[in-house]
């Protein structure tokens, strides 16, 4: 699946919850089913300091030239968001995700969480996957 | 005189704000506070009115901005009851008062090997400039430690006062736990050994009497947008024989007598300190904070917090999976917790989505939760306009929050 | 688009008052300028909506302020069109900027023996700063001089230039003489010898286009308070290499990454110089003053300034014992002058009855009263909102004074 | 004359001035008439510095146990004030100084120059003045 139908599903998951409780609920949900990097990966290296939570990830390039991404949060609604973020990003190739313009988060009514203003490191999560998208792109076109 | 609690809320025009829909309960507090009428019309005046430059000015706005300024420090002296109105002197805020005395203090009294004495419960503020001077001169950082309830331990400030010890910086109230420190026995305890005390007030002047002349404090900061006055504004009071005897902190306008490339003198107190165009309208606004605070009595503030402090801590420790930081039995109104195992962060966004501004984090003060092995906690902390219908709100979202986590 | 002088007028209320039951002739923009509605109204839309303490804060009212506040930094960054946003940093005024740097960039940068260029048309903000540096780090300050005329004299500072020069520091327009310094030039100069260069902008940006990026200045300066906006904010604009491997000013809360006893690390740009709690209704009026300025245009504001200097220039010197001290080709609207050998504060003094403010003195310039021999000038300082009219007040009143001293 | 009768004087003279503009011209004309302080006197130990003008300031205890005050201004207006002051002032016991209440400054509309906020040197003349009367008294009792 590519990345658009990826957010397009998301969002028609998100469209029966009308209420920012559900949504929460469904989030804390999502964080909880998904251990997303193994807590050997959890170095300080891959840690985003974000002044409220913490977000860790991890990124490695498989044999099919696809970007795999792994990461966590110590705070659940943050995990929840990042979850998202994974499903949407992960294995893609680097070229894709340096492309991809992520409209979901905003029609799901989670923009705030990702503004610059919120010190919760999902922005600069955000920012992370893309420049390691570049890297990656960069080595493969070497 | 009754509390009345509706008249003093109609002053603050932010409450009646709806946030989602729903009545704000703001228990931030400790980061800010909300401002009252009085304070914003003054501010309104100022540049409606009388707007210009202070000092130095031979026209009539001038001499009406000056003059509101001036009376503006005259408020201040008198509201810490300091012996001098040149021993006050505006700054933009606490972190620039303790930064000024960090140079200034610094250059003069501070060299290699001394030592200056600081409390392992300091907001960053009341830390950082010290160990930038530390680094700078070559001089030591000592900490007072703190016991599990948030206590000081004095005996070990005994300890760590020695013949070395140039400087002791602790915090009146601190920001996170809520603690009031014995801050009066600490100065007579520096002062037998003739050591200088500055005392970051920033938690203080807002909710508990201040009393410069019977404390003895040598330096005393505090910022004017914490005390429900305008951002921008601090004070330093400081005790004239050593803003005399510092160097200037900053140079430029109002702080020279006379300039040439020659020579250059500066100026009397408390301008020596007071470089470039002031922010005389924060000044003004401040002075009306303060009028306004005095008009209902820093007594009878003391007494309503000091009743929501009670009644959040019963209410709150209710929740059983709840553990507050900073049990002193002296407190100003601010509880600090951690709800079951919830990130604190967690805690305060759901909270934020029931209409209670909370702050979560480590407060500034990164020492206090490395003591107690945490990354943050969640703290309401509370001011002259809150209620106990406020800390009910809090106490059934906590007890939802723990159901959506359950 | 033609200049409408009147609906311009409407918008600063300050502008119907009377003072001594004359209208007020407000000359005294040099100190500072009155404020627009649009600056006022966003003040009180902080305290009476949004206020909060920014960053770190989770809630609601927090990440209103605290997007307010950044979005004011995007707004100076484009009008002052600087390259990146963490290159703007708040600070309380053009005094603290230069400050910041003097020590910020001084403890980097200058050692024993090192110079430091200024001119001898500097406000004293840019010229203590650099002397205290001097003084603390055995360093020299250069001067350039300039002429009768008030413009810098080009060939002196080529010949001041040196390997020992570590930075100039120049005013872009001078407060006193109202002379447009050649900075692109003086920049050029000083880059072709890699020194860096500091502009004081107090003057300059609220009256002629400031293009950060095409004069390639490594640090920029200016006040809010003069360019329409609220007292206790300013701007220092820095070149991102320099912000970078220079150490913070102040310490304490949000200029921190991590705070231990053992080891602090510092935030990043611009955070790392933002000390404390910002003024962050301070910044959020000084981008809806710039806003202001932008939608008159900058240009528009500076030919009726030039109008109004060239006119002001005219009548003033109709009068024959009246002497202009500045007479640049290139220049803002600002006329220092004397009146016979009647003393400038009784010109102010008499000036100010009749409703004329206007600044008298050295105007924080000694330097320059020292070159032409004089205590004072009378200063009379245009703004946007100024009139041939209230030229033509000052012109009468001039006369008036004339027979009174005759 | 005692202190209370030279300021009632003043009030009476400045009594016919309604306006400003008539009391700032008086004010210049006993600033032409009256040269207070000789130039060798000048010096720069008797110059109280305001930000605006400047101030020159002697005191000389006379053999009647009375303080002679001279003094002068550069700007006129000052000087006129200046005049004032000294005419109330001098040839006064220091005890006298020391208790005399000025009230004619207030009463003939010149309160706003002797104000704490206007930089012209006054405020700091009159208190030196009483300091001098001061320094006299100890002496005398001496
Ligand atoms: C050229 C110049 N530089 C610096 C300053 C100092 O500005 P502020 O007092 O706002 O810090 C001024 C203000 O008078 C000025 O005119
Ligand atoms: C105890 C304490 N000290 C210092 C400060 C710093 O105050 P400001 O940010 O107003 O400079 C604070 C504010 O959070 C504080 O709580």
């Amino acid at each position: 699946m590519d990345i658009n139908t990826l957010q397009d599903q998301i969002i028609e998951e998100f469209e029966i919850y009308d209420d920012w409780m559900d949504k929460y609920n469904y989030l804390i949900e999502l964080s909880n089913n998904l251990s997303i990097i193994s807590e050997e990966n959890k170095l300080q290296s891959n840690l985003i300091e974000g002044c409220q939570s913490r977000v860790w990830l991890n990124a490695t390039l498989n044999d099919e030239g696809k970007v795999i991404f792994k990461a966590d949060s110590d705070a659940m609604i943050t995990k929840g968001i990042v979850s998202l973020l994974i499903r949407v990003l992960t294995n893609h190739t680097p070229k894709e995700i340096i492309d991809a313009d992520l409209y979901f988060i905003d029609k799901i009514g989670l923009k705030e969480h990702l503004s610059p203003t919120r010190s919760n490191g999902l922005l600069a999560m955000l920012k992370q996957m893309k420049l390691y998208a570049i890297a990656f792109n960069a080595k493969l076109n070497n | 005189m009754s509390y009345d609690i509706n008249k003093i809320r109609q002053e603050f025009p932010i409450l009646n704000r709806k946030v989602y829909g729903k009545p704000l309960v703001y228990f931030d507090n400790g980061a800010t506070t909300q401002k009252p009428n009085s304070v914003i019309s003054s501010i309104n005046k100022v540049y409606k009115d009388i707007n210009s430059n202070i000092h130095r000015g031979v026209h009539f706005l001038s001499a009406q901005s000056t003059d509101a300024y001036e009376n503006a420090r005259r408020v201040v002296k008198e509201f810490i009851n300091a012996e001098h109105i040149h021993e006050i002197v505006f700054t933009s805020g606490t972190t620039a008062s303790i930064n000024l005395v960090a140079f200034s203090f610094g250059e003069k009294y501070i060299s290699e090997g001394d030592e200056i004495i600081v409390s392992s419960m300091e907001h960053h503020s009341n830390i950082v400039p010290w160990q930038m001077l530390c680094e700078r001169k070559n001089a030591k950082l000592k900490v007072i430690p703190f016991n599990e309830k948030g206590d000081l331990l004095i005996e070990e400030f005994k300890i760590l006062l020695s013949e070395k010890t140039k400087l002791v910086a602790i915090n009146h109230v601190s920001n996170t736990l809520g603690t009031i420190n014995p801050v009066k026995e600490i100065i007579n305890l520096a002062h037998k050994k003739n050591i200088p005390v500055l005392i970051d007030g920033a938690q203080a002047v807002q909710h508990i009497t201040v009393n410069i002349q019977e404390l003895d404090a040598d330096f005393y900061a505090f910022s004017g947008h914490k005390i429900y006055g305008p951002t921008g504004i601090g004070v330093l009071y400081g005790k004239e024989k050593y803003l005399n005897t510092m160097p200037p902190y900053m140079g430029g306008g109002d702080m020279i007598k006379t300039v040439s490339f020659e020579k250059t003198t500066y100026n009397d107190l408390p301008f020596k300190f007071e470089a470039g165009t002031a922010n005389y309208t924060g000044a003004i606004g401040l002075a009306e904070a303060l009028n306004f605070v005095s008009s209902i009595g820093i007594s009878n503030i003391r007494a309503h917090e000091k009743a929501l402090l009670d009644y959040g801590t019963m209410k709150l420790s209710e929740i059983e999976s709840l553990i507050i930081y900073g049990n002193s039995n002296n407190k100003t109104g601010a509880i600090s917790f951690l709800l079951d195992n919830i990130h604190h962060s967690d805690v305060g966004m759901i909270l934020d989505k029931m209409g209670v501004a909370v702050r979560t984090g480590n407060h500034c003060t990164q020492p206090v939760m490395d003591k107690f092995n945490i990354t943050g906690t969640v703290r309401a902390s509370f001011a002259m306009y809150n209620t106990k219908q406020e800390i009910d709100i809090l106490f059934e979202s906590l007890n939802k929050i723990l159901e959506m986590f359950s």
